[in-house]
C-alpha cells in the first residue's frame, strides 16, 4: 500500500503481560531507530509484578531532537495480549495501526483474570456506553469501524510455528519470540521491514548471539512485511537528531554514569524502586578500567536497610570520598534521623530521591512527584539542606556532579531529586559535553601543618571551615550530632550553641547568595521568551519540563503567548527571580498555573512559602502516569478560557 | 616512638558517675592503643548515644559520634571508603542490642575488618535506668516500675548466629583482661564482637562489682578451651562449644574468648575480587580530578567504561 | 461447622509467577486455617513487603499489609491490644532479616503469642533478585552481577539466639508438611518462627526445586529427635541441638521442628502481673466512654488513680 | 531583721550539680508553696549527664495564680556548689537574696572540672572586663559590693554535722542534706521557717519515712532561721491561687493523666528525652483501680525502638483501641515512614512529640520549638495530618484528649506537638473540668450487619468510611500502604487511585472546614482585646504562650498595646482567622512580631505558606533556655522603638 503521510514525529505503544518480553521490544526498538539516527523516549508503564500483570511501553521518536514527551493518539500499536486490547482501546485513532494476536479473537474481558476488579468495572461501564461486545473482536471491530483505526490482525501462533521449521525453536520457547513480532508490528507501520535495519536492534540486544539474533530479526521482518502490506504506513522523515553515536539510557543510568564522572567512590543503597537500577548499574561497573589504565573504582555497598545506607554513606564521606546513596520516599523517610545529623555535624552527602507514588507504599512503580515536602522538611529540627531537580537526563547527568559539589561547597547534605517518570524512561542523549564541568570540593584540605590544633568547625573564616578527611596527618577530628564546639566536642553553653546554630545557617544563606538564580536555580523556557508578553506561565518541576515545554510551544503556535518557568532549586529557593517573573506576567494580566503530579500542589506551597505569592491556578495528575502533551495543552487552553482554577489530568491506563 | 595511654586521652572532664564501670573501658581502650601504638590520625572511634556513647571524645583519636544505634553502619563506611583507617564501634547495650539490632546481625554477615565493644550495664543509663535488652526477666532494677517483662538476649550467642569472627566477654573492672581482649579484637581481621560487663552504680543495683565478684570466671583458666577455629571443618564445632558456654548466666559467668575464626576473608579482601586495586586505591585515595579541577574520566573513558550504553549511528533508514 | 481452605481466600487473581513456592506457602496456611477453623473475623494476617507481602489480600481473614520490614512490631500491636485474635506475621527473608532484623530480635525476648512465617528465597523477588541475607556467600543467582559478597545469616541459629520459643523450617512445595508446622506454631503459645524455604523460579536459580528435592530430609525421620523442652533443665540442651542442626546446610538440609519452649510464660500472661484483668478486659475491650459519650474516669477517679499528683492545700502561711 | 516587700510573686533559683539533690529541693519548695495556696512553675535546667554536671532550677511562686513564665533578676538564689555561683552570678540584682557554702570561699574556676572550656572562658572574659577574682570569694564580693545582692554564706559543712549529733545520720550519708540547706535558704528568704509549713514538703517527698522527713525538716528550718536573720527578706501575699487541691505535675505527667482520661489504653514507646517521663509514668499507673472498682488498664508497651513503637500504636489501633506513642525529635525522624502508612491507610494514631534541641541529637535535655516542619511534613508523599501544639500544662491536658478524638473522627494521624520547657516544667494545676470534655469515636463501629462485604474505605459516604475494628462479626477488613479499592485491597486502577487520593485529601479539608478557627485554631490573647488596637502583636506557639501572654500585659502597662496571637493548629491551619487578624493589626499601623524557640522562624514560614502573609519582624531564642518575661518585654520594646527586625535572646547560663 501507499504510504500516507511524512512525520517528524512518531508515538508507538506496545503492550503485553510483564515478564515476556516487551522490555527486550522497547530496547530492540529505541536501538532501531537510534542507530538510524532518531531521537527517542521510552516509558514503561508497569504493576508492582514480576510476571504476569500488564504493562505497557510509550514511545516517541523524533527525527531532529529527543523528544522528552509523550503524546496520543498514538500512531501505532502493537498488542501481545487481550489485556493490552482492552485496557488501550482509546489510546488509537483515526489511522492509527493496531496489531494485535488474532488468536485472542473471542477472548472476553471477564476471562482476563489480571485485570483487577474495578478496572475491570469501569471498561465494561465504558464499553456498555459505548456498545461495545467485551471482546477482543468487539474492540477491534469497534477501532476499525468507528474509529477509524486500521486494525491488523495476526495469527501470532502460527508467525511463532515457523520458528520450529527454520530455526528448530522448539514450541516452549517460541513464546519467547513475541517481542519480535511487537517489533515487527512497530517498524512495519512505518514502512521498515529491511532485515539490515532491524538486525541492528537485537544484535544489542542479543550481543554476540547470532542465531538469536538472526531468528528474532526474521520474524520481525516477516512481520513488518505482513503489516505493511495491510495498511496504510507512516513514513518518518529521516533521522538527523544523532550524529555519531548516542547513549541510550535510562534515568538512572545516567545519575550513575554522572556520579562515576563526578568522583562519588562510594555509594550504598537498599534496593528500592525505582531508585535500584541506578545502583545495580554501578554496582556492574564497580571497576573503572579504560585503554588507558585503572581508574580506581567505585564501592557499591548493599545495605541491610536505608538506615544503613545513609549511615554508612556518611561514614565514607568523613574520609574525604564522594559518597552517595540513592533511594525512594519510603527509604527516603528512614533517612530522616541522619540528614538531621548530616546537617549538624556538617558532612557533605548526596540523596538521590527517586520519586514514585505515594504515600507510603503507594503505587510503587508508578511516577509522581509528591516528596518535595519531605526532601525539604525531612529531619527534626531547623536542617535547611540543599534540594535540587531535575527535569530530564540532560540535567540528571550535570545535576548529579552538581549535587556533589554543592555538597563539598557547603558542607550540607544535598537531595537530589528525581522522579519514576525520569528515572525508567529511557532516551537517546547527546554525550555531555564537559567543558563545564568542574569537580569543586571546597574546603577540603588533605594536609594540615598548622601549630594549632586543628578545629573542624572553626569559627574564624566564615561559617564554612576547612575540612579534613579522617586519616590527614595532625589533624584528628571530631563529629557529633550534639551540639559541639570548634573542635568538634560536646557543648551546652548557650553562646557557643548560638554561633554554631548561626555558623550552619549562614552556610544555606551563603548558598542561596552565591548560587544564581536565573538560569540555574529557576529557567524560564523557551529562552528567548519575553516575560511581560507572556499569556499563560505555567510553572512546574522535574520531568514536567519535557511535556510542558512542548505544550507551550504548541500553545503559541496556536495563539497563546505560553512559556514554562522550570523550578530547579527548591532550596535554597530562587525566590527574588520568581518573585519578579510572576509579578511581570501578573502585572499585564497574565496567569499563573502551577503544573504537578500531586493533589496538594506542593511546589505551589513551597513557592508561597518562599514569597508569599499564591498561586491558585492548577493542572494536577495524581493517576502515576505521565503527563501527556494533548492532556496538558487542552488543559492549559480550558484554564485559559473558561476560567477555571483547577484541572486534573487523568490519561493514561 | 613508644605511646602511652594519656597520649590517646583527651583532658576532657569525664562525665560519668563516679564509679561508673566505663571508667574501666576508656582505660583498657586508652591501654589497648598504646600497646598497639595506633596512629591517632588513623585511628577512628566510632560511638552510638548513651552513657556509654560518650566515650568518643575522651579519645584523642578521631571520633565520630553518631545516632543512637548507629555506630556499625558508620563504621563500615568509615572502613569500606579507607581500609587503612583501625575502626572502633561502640555503643551501649541498648544501642547495639535494642534499635541498632539489625546492624549488628547484618555485620555479622560481612566480616568487615573493624572491632565492636558493647557496654553491658543491663540498663538504658542516659534515659534513666529503663531495662536494656541485656536485662534478665523478672529481674527489677533500680527505676523500673516492677520487675523487667521482657526476656533478655544472649550478646554471644546472637554474635555467633550472626557470624561476628571474633566473639569474646570481658568486665570493665578487669582493665588489664579487657584490654588484652581489645587488642586481640583489634588484631583480628573481621568483625569483632567484645561483650563488655559494665556495672552501672547509679541504676543497675543487681549486676554490681559485687554481684560479678563473685559470679565470674575465666575461660582462659580452663585449659581446654580453645576457641580458635583451625580448619573450617572446625567452625561448627568451636561455634557451638562458643554457644553452649554463653548460656551460664547466673552464680556463674565465663569471661574470655568464646570464638575466633581468622579463616573467613573480610569484606574488604572480599571487595578486591570486583576491584582488584581496592586496597591500593580504596575509595579515599583515588583521585577524582585532576590538577584543573575537572572530572579525572574523559569523555573518551565514559564512552568506554559504560559502553554497553552506546548505541553509534548506521546507515539512513529507507 | 467445618470449615474448607477456599472459605479463607479472596477470589483475586494470585501475581505471583507461575510455580512460585509462595503458592504452596498460601495453600498451607489456608489449610491450616481451615483445619484450625479460626474464625476470619478473629484472625489477622499482617504481611511485609515483597513477593511474599502480596499474600495478606489473598486471604479472606482481616489482613495488613504494613512497611517493608515491620510484620513483627504490627503484629505485636495488634495481639497486646486484643489477645483474642490469632495473628500471624508474614515476611521475606529481605523483610524479617534484612530490614526487619531488629524486630525480629526483639520478640524473641518477649514471648508474644504470635506465628512469624518467613518466606526464605535468598533473593529480594519484588525488587527483582539482589542478594537477601539468606543467600550464602559466593553464590550467584540470575540477577546478580557477581557472586554474592555477603554470608548468609542462619534464620534458625539466629531465632534460637534470640529466644523464640518454637523454631521450625519447612519447604513451601511440601505444602502438606507445611501445614503441619503451621498449625502447631499457631497451636503453640509465644512466639513461633518458621523458616519456608521457597522457591523462587525467576531470580534464583541455585536454590531450586530441583535442588531442594536432593537436599532435603525431615527431622521427624529420625525416631530420636525431640525438638521439646520438658523441663528447664533441658533447655539448653535443645536450644544446642538444634543450633548444631541449624548449622547443616549444602547437600542435606533438615527440615522440621528444631525446637519448642513451651514453659515459658507468654507476654500476655506476663502483662497479667500488671494489670490482673488484662486478658478479660484488654485494651480493645474496654469501655472508654459512658454511654453519653463521656470519660468513663470521673473527676473524682482521676484524682484517686492519679493521688501521687495530688497536693491538698493546708493552712495559710505565716 | 525587717521584711523588705509584699510581693505577690517571686522568682527563685536554685543551682548545683545533677544528681545531688536539686529535684528534691525544687519538689518540697514546690510542695510548700502549693499546699499553702500558692501558684508555681519550676523548670529544671540540665545537661546530658546523670550526676555531676551543673543543673539549676528556676521558680516563679504567685499568690493569686498558676504563673507560666520565669524572670529575673531572682528574688532568691541558693546554690549547692561553687559552679552555680560562677555561671549565676548575673542572675541576682539589688536585693536579691544569695546563699552559698562558705566554704567553697575559696575555689577558682579553673579548678572546676565540670564546667566546660568555652563557658569557663567565656566567663572569665566577662569576669575579667569587669574586674572580678575568679573565685567564690571574689564573685559573692562583687555581688555584694557593686550589685547590692544580699549575700549569705552559710557553712554547710557544720550544719550538715548537726545531723549525725542530732539524729545519727553517718557523715557519708549527710551530704545527701544538702537540699534541705536549699529549701530552708529559699523559704527564709520569704521569711518562712515554720517547721511545720515545711514539713508538708518533705512528708510529700518522703512519704511515709519519718525519719528523714524530721531531719529534712530540721535542718531547712534552721537555715531559714539563719538566713532571716542576715537579711531583709521578702514577703509574700498570702495564698489564694489554689483552694482544695491541686495537681502538682509535669507536662509529661499531664498528658499521660490525659491520655487515660482520654481513653488511651495502648501506649508504645522506647525512651528518649524528654518524652519518656510521660510512659514513665504511665507505666507506674498501667492499672487503673479506683475505689469504685477495675476500670482496666493500658498497656504500656517499651520497644525496641521507635519504628516498633510507632508500629505496634499502629497495629494496636487497628483492634479500635485508642493508642498513641509519645518521642521526641530522633524518635520521630524514625516514625516518619509509619506516619505516611497511617494516612494511606487512613488509620487514627496520635504521636505526642516533645521537641527539644536540634537538629540531631542537639542538645537533648534542653528545650526548642524546632521540629514544627518535621511535624508537618516528615513521611513521604502528600501527607497532611493533624498537628496541633500546647501552650501550657492546661492545654496539654485537652489537648491529649482532643487528639485522640481528631484522630478518630477524621481517621488520620495526628501530632501533639510539645516542647520541653512544657514537658520538664513542674506546675500547680487546677482540677480539669471534665464538662465538655467528650470522647468522639466518629466513624467507629462496633457490630457489621449490613447484607454487602464490609468495605472499609467505602467512598460512599463522604470521604471519612465505617471504621470496623478487626474482630467485628462479618466485618473482615485489608490494610496496606498500597493504593487500594474500598475494600482495601490494592489497586492501581487510575480512576480508582485518584478517587482514593480525593477521598484522603477531602477528610484534611473537611477537618480545616469543622474545626473553630477563632478560639480553637489559634486564640487571640487577652481575650477582651480589641484588635484594632493592637500595635504589637506577637504570634507564636507552644510554650511561648506563658510568657508572651505576660510579656503582653506588662507591654501594655507601660502603654505599648501588645497582644499576643497563640497558634494551637499548624494542621490544618487557621489560615482565614490569622489573616483576617494580620491585616486588621496591619491596617492600623501595627506590627507582628513572630517570637519563637528556633533559629529560622518556623512557624511564620507556616503563616506565609498558608496566607500568603510575610512576617518580617522576629524575636527569637535558640540557646535551649527558655524565655524570660524581660528580656521579651525589652526586645519587643526595641523592635517597637528601633525599627529592627530581629531580637535574639540570649537570657540564661
Ligand atoms: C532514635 C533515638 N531514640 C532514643 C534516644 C534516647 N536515648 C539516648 S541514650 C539511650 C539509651 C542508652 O542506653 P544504652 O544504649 O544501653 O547506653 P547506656 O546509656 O546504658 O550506656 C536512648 C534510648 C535517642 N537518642 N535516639
Ligand atoms: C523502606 C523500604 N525499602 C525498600 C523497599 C523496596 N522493597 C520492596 S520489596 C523488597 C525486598 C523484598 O525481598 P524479600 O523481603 O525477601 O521478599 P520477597 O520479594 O523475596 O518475597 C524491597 C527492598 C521498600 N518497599 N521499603
Ligand atoms: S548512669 Fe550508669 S552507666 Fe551511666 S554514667 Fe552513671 S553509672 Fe555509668
Ligand atoms: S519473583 Fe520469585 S518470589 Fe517473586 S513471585 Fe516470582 S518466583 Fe515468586
Ligand atoms: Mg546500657
Ligand atoms: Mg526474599
Amino acid at each position: 500500500m501507499v504510504e500516507e503521510s511524512t512525520l517528524s514525529e512518531a508515538y508507538i505503544m506496545i503492550g503485553g503481560p510483564q515478564g515476556s518480553g516487551l522490555e527486550t521490544s522497547a530496547q530492540v526498538l529505541t536501538v532501531i531507530f537510534a542507530s538510524h539516527g532518531y531521537g527517542v523516549i521510552a516509558n514503561r508503564e508497569y504493576h508492582s509484578n514480576i510476571i504476569g500483570r500488564h504493562s505497557y511501553v510509550a514511545m516517541t521518536v523524533n527525527s531532529v531532537k529527543t523528544p522528552r514527551y509523550f503524546n496520543y493518539p498514538f500512531h501505532t500499536a502493537a498488542f501481545m495480549d487481550a489485556e493490552s486490547v482492552f485496557v488501550h482501546y482509546e489510546d488509537v485513532g483515526e489511522n492509527s495501526i493496531l496489531v494485535y494476536d488474532k488468536g485472542l479473537d473471542n477472548v472476553n474481558i471477564d476471562n482476563v483474570v489480571s485485570i483487577r476488579s474495578d478496572t475491570k468495572e469501569r471498561l465494561l461501564r465504558e464499553y456498555h456506553a459505548q456498545g461495545i461486545d467485551p471482546t477482543v473482536r468487539g474492540i477491534t471491530n469497534y477501532l476499525r469501524s468507528s474509529k477509524g483505526v486500521q486494525v491488523v490482525g495476526l495469527d501470532y501462533k502460527s508467525i511463532l510455528s515457523i520458528l520450529r521449521e527454520k530455526f528448530s525453536v522448539p514450541l516452549a520457547l517460541a513464546r519467547r519470540y513475541v517481542s519480535s513480532i511487537i517489533v515487527g508490528a512497530v517498524v512495519g507501520s512505518f514502512g521498515i521491514a529491511s532485515e539490515d535495519v532491524i538486525r541492528e536492534g537485537f544484535k544489542y540486544r542479543f550481543r554476540g548471539r547470532e542465531k538469536i539474533v538472526e531468528s528474532n530479526t526474521y520474524i520481525a521482518s516477516l512481520v513488518a512485511k505482513e503489516v505493511m502490506s495491510q495498511v496504510k504506513t507512516f513514513k518518518l522523515q529521516e533521522g538527523r537528531a544523532i550524529d555519531d553515536f548516542s547513549f541510550v539510557v535510562s534515568g538512572n543510568d545516567v545519575v550513575a554514569i554522572g556520579k562515576v564522572v563526578g568522583g562519588v567512590r562510594f555509594q550504598s543503597y537498599y534496593p528500592i524502586t525505582p531508585a535500584q537500577d541506578e545502583s545495580f548499574y554501578l554496582e556492574g561497573h564497580m571497576r573503572i578500567t579504560t585503554s588507558r589504565g585503572d581508574l580506581g573504582g567505585i564501592v557499591v555497598f548493599q545495605t541491610e536497610d536505608e538506615i544503613a545506607a545513609i549511615g554508612a554513606a556518611l561514614g565514607a564521606a568523613l574520609t574525604g570520598t564522594r559518597a552517595a546513596t540513592a533511594t525512594s520516599g519510603p527509604g527516603f523517610d528512614l533517612m530522616a534521623e541522619n540528614i538531621s545529623w548530616a546537617y549538624e555535624a556538617e558532612v557533605p552527602v548526596v540523596i538521590t530521591l527517586y520519586q514514585r507514588g505515594g504515600p507510603s507504599t503507594g503505587m510503587p512503580t508508578r511516577g509522581s512527584q509528591e516528596d518535595l515536602f519531605a526532601a525539604l522538611f525531612s529531619g527534626h529540627g531547623t536542617t535547611p539542606r540543599i534540594v535540587l531537580a531535575s527535569g530530564d537526563h540532560e540535567e540528571a547527568f550535570y545535576d548529579a556532579i552538581k549535587a556533589q559539589n554543592l555538597a563539598d561547597k557547603y558542607q550540607l547534605p544535598v537531595i537530589h531529586l528525581l522522579d519514576k517518570f525520569l528515572a525508567n524512561a529511557i532516551v537517546t542523549l547527546q554525550p555531555p559535553d564537559l567543558s563545564n564541568v568542574m569537580i569543586e570540593r571546597g574546603k577540603m584540605i588533605t594536609s594540615y601543618n598548622k601549630p594549632e590544633p586543628y578545629k573542624r568547625f572553626s569559627l574564624s573564616d566564615g561559617p564554612i571551615s576547612e575540612f579534613a578527611p579522617f586519616g590527614v596527618k595532625n589533624a584528628i577530628s571530631w563529629y557529633t550530632g550534639l551540639e559541639h564546639n570548634e573542635y568538634g566536642l560536646v557543648s551546652e553553653d548557650p553562646e557557643t550553641r548560638m554561633k554554631m546554630v548561626e555558623k550552619r545557617i549562614s552556610k544555606f544563606f551563603l548558598a542561596d547568595k552565591e548560587i544564581p538564580e536565573e538560569g540555574e536555580r529557576a529557567v524560564l523556557l523557551p529562552k528567548d521568551i519575553n516575560i511581560s508578553d507572556v499569556e499563560l506561565l505555567m510553572v512546574g518541576w522535574g520531568s514536567v519540563k519535557g511535556v510542558a515545554v512542548e505544550a507551550a510551544k504548541v500553545l503559541r503556535e496556536q495563539g497563546i503567548k505560553a512559556a514554562y518557568l522550570h523550578i530547579r532549586y527548591f532550596a535554597p529557593f530562587p525566590a527574588r527571580y520568581v518573585s519578579s517573573l510572576v509579578s511581570k506576567v501578573r502585572k499585564s494580566g497574565g496567569l499563573i498555573v502551577d503544573v504537578e503530579h500531586n493533589e496538594f500542589g506542593q511546589a505551589a506551597h513551597i513557592i508561597e512559602m518562599n514569597t508569599g505569592i499564591v498561586i491558585d491556578k492548577f493542572i494536577l495528575k495524581y493517576t502515576g502516569r505521565p503527563i501527556y502533551l494533548n492532556e496538558l495543552v487542552n488543559a492549559a487552553k480550558k484554564i485559559m478560557k473558561e476560567k477555571i482554577d483547577k484541572v486534573v489530568l487523568k490519561y493514561g491506563a | 616512638m613508644a605511646r602511652k595511654p594519656e597520649d590517646y586521652r583527651t583532658d576532657l572532664w569525664v562525665d560519668w558517675c563516679p564509679g561508673c564501670g566505663n571508667f574501666g573501658i576508656l582505660t583498657a581502650i586508652s591501654q589497648a592503643f598504646a600497646e598497639l601504638s595506633l596512629e591517632p590520625e588513623k585511628t577512628v572511634v566510632v560511638a552510638g548515644i548513651g552513657c556509654s556513647g560518650k566515650i568518643w571524645q575522651y579519645f584523642r583519636v578521631n571520633g565520630v559520634h553518631v545516632l543512637h544505634g548507629r555506630p556499625i553502619p558508620f563504621a563500615t563506611g568509615i572502613k569500606l571508603a579507607n581500609p587503612e583507617l583501625t575502626v572502633i564501634a561502640i555503643g551501649g547495650d541498648g544501642d547495639l542490642l535494642g534499635i541498632g539490632a539489625g546492624h549488628f546481625v547484618a555485620l555479622g554477615r560481612r566480616n568487615v575488618d573493624i572491632t565492636v565493644i558493647m557496654h553491658n550495664n543491663q540498663v538504658y543509663g542516659l534515659t534513666k535506668g529503663q531495662a536494656s535488652p541485656t536485662l534478665p526477666y523478672g529481674v527489677k532494677t533500680k527505676a523500673l516500675p516492677a520487675p523487667n517483662i521482657q526476656d533478655m538476649v544472649n550478646p554471644i550467642a546472637l554474635a555467633l548466629a550472626s557470624g561476628y569472627t571474633f566473639v569474646a566477654r570481658a568486665y570493665a573492672m578487669d582493665t588489664k583482661g579487657l584490654k588484652e581482649v581489645i587488642k586481640k579484637a583489634i588484631e583480628h581481621k573481621g568483625s569483632a564482637f567484645i561483650d563488655v560487663l559494665q556495672p552501672c552504680v547509679t541504676y543497675n543495683d543487681v549486676y554490681t562489682v559485687q554481684f560479678y565478684r563473685k559470679a565470674l570466671y575465666k575461660l582462659e583458666d580452663d585449659p581446654n578451651w580453645d576457641p580458635v577455629v583451625k580448619s573450617p571443618e572446625e567452625e561448627i564445632e568451636k561455634k557451638t562449644q562458643a554457644f553452649i558456654k554463653s548460656y551460664e548466666w547466673g552464680s556463674r559467668i565465663p569471661i574470655g574468648i568464646f570464638y575466633v575464626n581468622p579463616l573467613k576473608p573480610t569484606y574488604e579482601e572480599r571487595l578486591r575480587e570486583r576491584i582488584p586495586t581496592y586496597l591500593e586505591k580504596p575509595p579515599a585515595k583515588q583521585e577524582i580530578a585532576t590538577n584543573g579541577g575537572r572530572p579525572v574520566l574523559t569523555i573518551k573513558d565514559i564512552v568506554e567504561v559504560f559502553s554497553d550504553r552506546i548505541v553509534y549511528r548506521r546507515k539512513r533508514i529507507n
